[in-house]
């Protein structure tokens, strides 16, 4: 449920505020909810709130879970 | 984007849904519930609807917080927002939906009310600090993702002494809704509603993470995949819920493992506990009274808590009769069953709250979708 | 003792502020008028001081158009609201495919507004006005009392002459003809967004406010005769357009997402504040349909101008009694381009 | 489900009131556009749906005006702020000796005002435009908050046609010419302020409001070789447009007292308020500057129009470096008649 | 308008000015003062300067309410108008007038205080009933006509019991005014100012009547005329201070005894002491402190005194040191001996008080008289 | 001293108010200054208060009076 988006933390700022950017466009969030984020960290921003950190790796797995996807797709196509 | 393009690729999705095509079984039907409005959207707005093979539906859940507010808590915002010295502060898409006699947010900002949109619980907290002689009500509604914010509102408030600062308290629970689908006649009993399995939102399991919904997955026989919100997730968690349905699996699989965690966000679960408890039963639209499905604010914070500052009351009101909102958000029927649905009721003249936020089920099909209906129209003219 | 007539006006742009006098037809109005608004428009037609002015023009068919400009923040990366006034009622006039000519403005300001915001706005829709070569000649000023307005209103109204034969009209679209964009959507709501206090995120895109009467004048000279109308999507944008176009014409239409010229930053902010860049406002961009076999001549040309890099044909225009908007997703699917219900507010939940 | 085309917009105009989304470029702002405006201004221009309108016009000189209308209250006797949008403008063009053609306008509307009250304006603004015979062609809606306007401002701007070899214009006046107004003075002003509420008084007397055209053109056909300019004198009244005119042509003006028209009702209000009828406004007079061999023969030609029938000489220019405005009082001494110093507060003390 | 029209017959004046000029002695020269700007905007508007004789003159007196405010009391108004819930309410001759630091009432009101023009004290009440949460403080002004209105205010507010209605009190009276102009070394000693009579204001008398100057008159040797506002009332009282002069007599003669008594209005004068009493002293623009010359609320009613309701405190404030103001209203200077006059200073750039109120000396001679001296610039540049 | 203005009391209105009329103007003002007024009365006008009451025959006595003036005006017209 709810808009939110993954962002790069790109400064923390104190009193648990950071600064996040989404391509170029940069807005100060609080990361209250995720106070170890470091800068470098993509987090998910929701009402002006870091809910979590991504997980790159976890992230590249489900990418590559795609892939296989995209084998049995593939497959898929080709066998029916 | 990082981390949404690639999830954005069209031509990943074309083969997952090639293999959705290749792997559902033609002899049976699919039916899945996307719980959360964000799906909804989402599943409008790439157009995915189209991706998918005849046998595999999506039925739009009640996971829509400005859908299943009932009318009778807009009324009570109204009636505040009318009392002297009070600023409401509420997120953009509560403004027009339409409460009784005709009335909204938006009407009453019309005629006088100092309603403020606002993006965040921070920018109602910094209204309040600088308006001291404003009595500053921040309208919370939505389910775990905007609780936490909330809850750390009210610490803030809290911690800075803020007297001018409350909040009316809305929040709602997924898994308690989505119990009492699962646990409704129309599913349980009478079997009007084949739900084969569940998208769950990735966003919300962030917060409490994917545990809750292990309890269902068994109880009730239904697979869950917690899934993400860009169209790659979304299209990859059907895929899963079919193999599940396939394989004949009740599990819980989390499809957007980059960022739930099976236990979700501690921190934030503490700030929320910190803050609320349970109600005994809250009001849903559509779904009636739920036990256990809401919070409230805790006595030790109970001078933040509006319901409880400014006496309010809580009027329960009749939806419109005509409206097919209550049966849309438990999947009985579909906006196009609705005799309002393009008539009366479209987005710029909402009946229902189904029409109103674009997660609505109603309003995601006729801004995004009703091309379809026209279509199935017209060819059923031409064949006729 | 001097000549009354000589007295040099007193009005403090440091940090004087409008009042309720500037407006009341009296010698501080003339004194306002003379300072700030007669120095930045700077022309013949103003300087006669009546109120009205003349000019010649030949027998033809001429077009008129206005438009009210009430945006807030007043200054924002890429204009203000005075350089908004010139190129958005120039744009509306060009549109038809004439070459605008003149321009009025009135102003209705509020009590206490900053004389050296005033001047920043009125030198700026000067400098407009001259660079596009449209002169402002007649003007009027009103002042309201604090609170009855939000600093200031300006509006415009323009005129211009059509070149002979040329009829554009936004009934003309038919099906088979392609739908042109010339630029990027959402530039300049996304930078009026970025500065609204209650949204506040930073964001290097400015507005794409510009008057586009030299484009356009290059796209009816070069293909004029193929071209249907011209439109531009302002409030509501591309999507409102669009729609308007498909119901005036009787027509569908049917885009293609990954055609839309996007830049990233307003991707991200819409992303960001749950809006549709189809429904954000633009002030330097056209939408123009055009007969299919001069579509792609027509980008070519485009693209030689400035203010047409990015041009880009996105769609054609389809039968459909509905008159539904259509678009086929980056993703692969289908969807609708309605118009925006409501005011834009930015999605939350 | 029906056609969206066809769907009918649902205005609660008895008690609803606009809200923002009626200004958004929507569905809901394209709604109050059908109802509201197009209805009432009913013409083929704007039933056409451009954002701007198209006419033909024969080789010649043309003028163009533009004024903002923000009048407190909106309701008067006589008229209100809708006719008074179509007589100001119409006027300001007309009294260049040109023949209205079309008007455009602008609304600035307040979240919240009701849809009653618009349409009521609006309504009287299309009547005001049809029996002057200058449609409004193409228009614009804006729709702030709450609390950032007042009710609703309407901007208009005319165009006109100039017939040949006619060149009014207010540096025009020599020594030995006569000054003309067209009636009495003051009933505008007197009419709207009785309604203010913190001037409350009661007068049986209605605002001036009037679209001077016709008698413009009959003026311009008797004795447009003989005539040096004309104007209305609105904010400010017969003092500041006497002033305005003296420094435009350098000379100065000498009026009496005793012919000034000038109605009892308005006089006594003027006393009770402590203002002089010389400042206060007017929206249907107008002061003509003529050759002095003509002035007889004009006032009988003007006095022979509904909204002439009380047009006297009162004065004449006179050489004055200074450009002066002298008053001959109807007491038998003489003053200066000067611009209204500051806003016409009424005097108390 | 009847008593109006009759008073303002132009061959009757005419005559009467025949008089003046046939029994004005050619061998001396008359000065008489009037004291009141109502007069001199009577003169100038009717241009009843032109109908006299080369040796009569009149000197305009310090009459004019807002002329005499000093600029520290405006000052204080103006902070007090920026004080939170504050609404000043004024008379609309005050608005313009030139304070401190380059600020007025009208400026302050464009910077945000909420500053109203008032045409009566019955229209500050209103607004402070209909107005609850604001302070409404009233700016009075004036002599002794605008007192008793202040003065009934100030007693139906304490009457309906009005928490939230007080008075700036700024009432200033004319019989001390005229006895320290006569007292003052520039007519008594010096005699640079040659004062043979005075006009007096008949709207002050018909409250005080025409008794309070008896003591002048005699004390004084100087003869009064308390005469109406229109033209013919003006002009006749010359006619008979030149004849007292031409006499020899210093009588109190009544004018306007079609609504002038004696002894005034009982009524006002009662409700005037019930409310007021008198200040030790209280400064003058242009005369300085001048001892008994104004009034302040009575202790009973000091729940509706501004001053003490908001620990006001009176800051002396120098004039603009160009402007000779000071010098004008006592009749030393005229306004074309400013040098300011016309060019730094008019009407729309008034750099003293006698340029703001149209009854003040310098925004009258400018506004309707400056044509004559312009006249005579260019006699002299003629002649030359 | 300050604007000041004769009108004719049209009605008391009770509350110490009455309606005034100036040549068709009506305006409500205060009567609590001349509480003993009755309709048809003059009363001086001032800040929305009645002042004083006119006294018609010391009007006309007034006006007498000018007439006089004329008299001597007429007089010293001639003989100077
Ligand atoms: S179309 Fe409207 S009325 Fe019908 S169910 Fe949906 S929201 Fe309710
Ligand atoms: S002209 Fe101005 S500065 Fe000079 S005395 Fe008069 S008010 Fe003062
Ligand atoms: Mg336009
Ligand atoms: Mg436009
Ligand atoms: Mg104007
Ligand atoms: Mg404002
Ligand atoms: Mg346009
Ligand atoms: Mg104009
Ligand atoms: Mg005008
Ligand atoms: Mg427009
Ligand atoms: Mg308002
Ligand atoms: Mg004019």
């Amino acid at each position: 449920m709810c808009l939110a988006i993954p962002a790069r933390v790109k400064e923390r700022l104190g009193d648990d505020m950071a600064k996040v950017d989404l391509d170029g466009v940069l807005k100060d969030i609080s990361i209250a909810l995720t106070p170890d984020v470091v800068e470098g960290d993509y987090v998910i921003v929701h009402v002006g709130y870091a809910l979590s950190v991504i997980d790159p790796e976890e992230a590249q797995k489900t990418l590559a879970l795609f892939d296989e996807m995209q084998a049995a797709g593939a497959l898929a196509a080709v066998t029916s | 984007m990082k981390y949404v393009d690639e999830f954005r690729d069209g031509k990943l999705g074309a083969k997952i849904a090639a293999s959705i095509r290749a792997e559902a079984d033609p002899k049976r039907h699919y039916s899945f519930m996307e719980f959360c409005g964000g799906h909804t959207h989402a599943i409008s707005r790439y157009g995915i609807a189209d991706m998918l093979p005849d046998n595999v539906h999506m039925i739009h859940g009640p996971g829509c917080p400005v859908c299943v507010l009932p009318v009778g808590r807009i009324d009570q915002a109204i009636e505040l927002a009318s009392r002297e010295n009070v600023t409401l502060c509420t997120y953009g898409d509560l403004m027009r939906v339409p409460a009784s006699k005709r009335r909204s947010l938006l009407q009453a900002k019309a005629d006088g009310s100092d309603i403020r949109m606002v993006y965040s619980t921070l920018d109602a907290l910094k209204i309040a600090e600088q308006e001291p002689e404003r009595r500053v009500v921040f309208f919370a509604i939505g389910f775990e993702t905007t609780t936490p914010p909330t809850a750390l509102a009210i610490k803030v408030a809290a911690k800075k002494k803020l007297k001018n600062f409350s909040v009316f308290c809305n929040h709602v629970l997924t898994p308690a809704a989505i119990q009492n689908i699962l646990e409704s006649p129309d599913v349980r009993e009478l079997g009007t509603v084949q739900l084969d399995g569940f998208v769950g939102p990735a966003h919300v399991s962030t917060v409490i993470g994917t545990q809750p919904y292990e309890y269902f997955a068994e109880e009730f026989h239904s697979p869950v995949v917690v899934a993400g919100f860009e169209p790659l997730d979304m299209i990859q968690a059907i895929l899963m819920l079919v193999r599940q349905v396939n394989a004949g699996t009740n599990l819980v699989e989390n499809e957007f493992s980059r960022a739930v965690k099976r236990h979700g966000n501690e921190h934030a679960k503490r700030d929320v506990a910190d803050v609320f408890e349970l109600r005994k039963t809250f009001e849903w639209r559509g779904l009636g009274e739920v036990p256990y499905s809401a919070l409230r604010i805790k006595d030790s914070y109970s001078e933040f808590d509006a319901e409880r500052l400014f006496s309010m009351t809580y009027v329960p009101t009749p939806d419109n009769p005509a409206c097919d909102c209550g049966a849309i958000l438990r999947g009985v029927k579909k906006p196009t069953d609705c005799k309002l649905f393009g008539t009366a009721c479209t987005p710029d003249t909402p009946m229902g709250s189904c029409m109103v936020s674009s997660e609505g089920s109603c309003a995601a099909h006729w801004t995004y979708g009703r091309f379809r209906d026209e279509d199935k129209a017209d060819n059923n003219k031409a064949r006729a | 003792m001097n000549n009354m007539k000589t007295r040099k006006a007193k009005l403090d742009i440091k940090s004087g502020r409008v009042n309720l006098t500037h407006g009341a037809g009296g010698r501080a109005m003339n004194d306002l008028i003379e300072v700030i608004f007669k120095n930045a428009f700077d022309n013949d037609f103003l300087a006669q001081g009546n109120d009205q002015s003349a000019f010649d023009v030949g027998e033809g068919r001429m077009v008129m158009s206005t438009d009210g400009y009430v945006i807030t923040p007043m200054f924002f990366p890429g204009g203000d609201i005075g350089s908004l006034a010139v190129h958005g009622t120039v744009n509306d006039v060009a549109l038809s495919g004439a070459k605008p000519l003149y321009l009025s403005a009135g102003f209705i300001i509020e009590e206490g507004f900053p004389l050296a915001d005033l001047k920043r706005i009125v030198d700026s829709m000067g400098a407009a006005s001259r660079a596009a070569g449209v002169p402002i000649i007649t003007g009027d000023t009103k002042v309201v009392n604090k609170g009855m307005a939000d600093g200031v209103f300006i509006t415009t109204a323009g005129v211009g002459v059509v070149p002979k034969g040329l009829e554009l009209s936004g009934d003309k679209a038919r099906v088979g003809d392609k739908i042109i964009v010339s630029g990027t959507l959402g530039d300049h709501g996304v930078a009026v967004m970025s500065k609204r206090e209650n949204l506040s995120f930073e964001v290097e895109i400015e507005s794409d406010s510009a008057a586009l009467h030299t484009l356009i004048a290059d796209m009816v000279a070069g293909h004029g005769a193929a071209l249907r109308c011209m439109r531009d999507p302002t409030r509501g944008g591309l999507a409102a357009t669009l729609n308007e176009l498909a119901e005036q014409s009787n027509v569908g239409m049917c885009i293609r997402e990954a055609d839309v010229p996007l830049k990233p930053q307003v991707v991200a902010a819409c992303e960001l504040l749950g809006l549709d860049p189809l429904n954000v406002a633009n002030e330097g961009k056209l939408i123009a349909i055009i007969a299919p076999e001069a579509a792609d001549d027509l980008v070519a040309l485009m693209r030689a101008h400035p203010l047409g890099q990015d041009a880009a044909v996105i769609g054609e225009v389809v039968a459909d009694e509905r008159n539904f908007v259509r678009m086929k997703t980056a993703f692969g699917g289908e969807r609708m381009v309605d118009w925006l219900s409501g005011e834009q507010l930015p999605r939350i939940c």
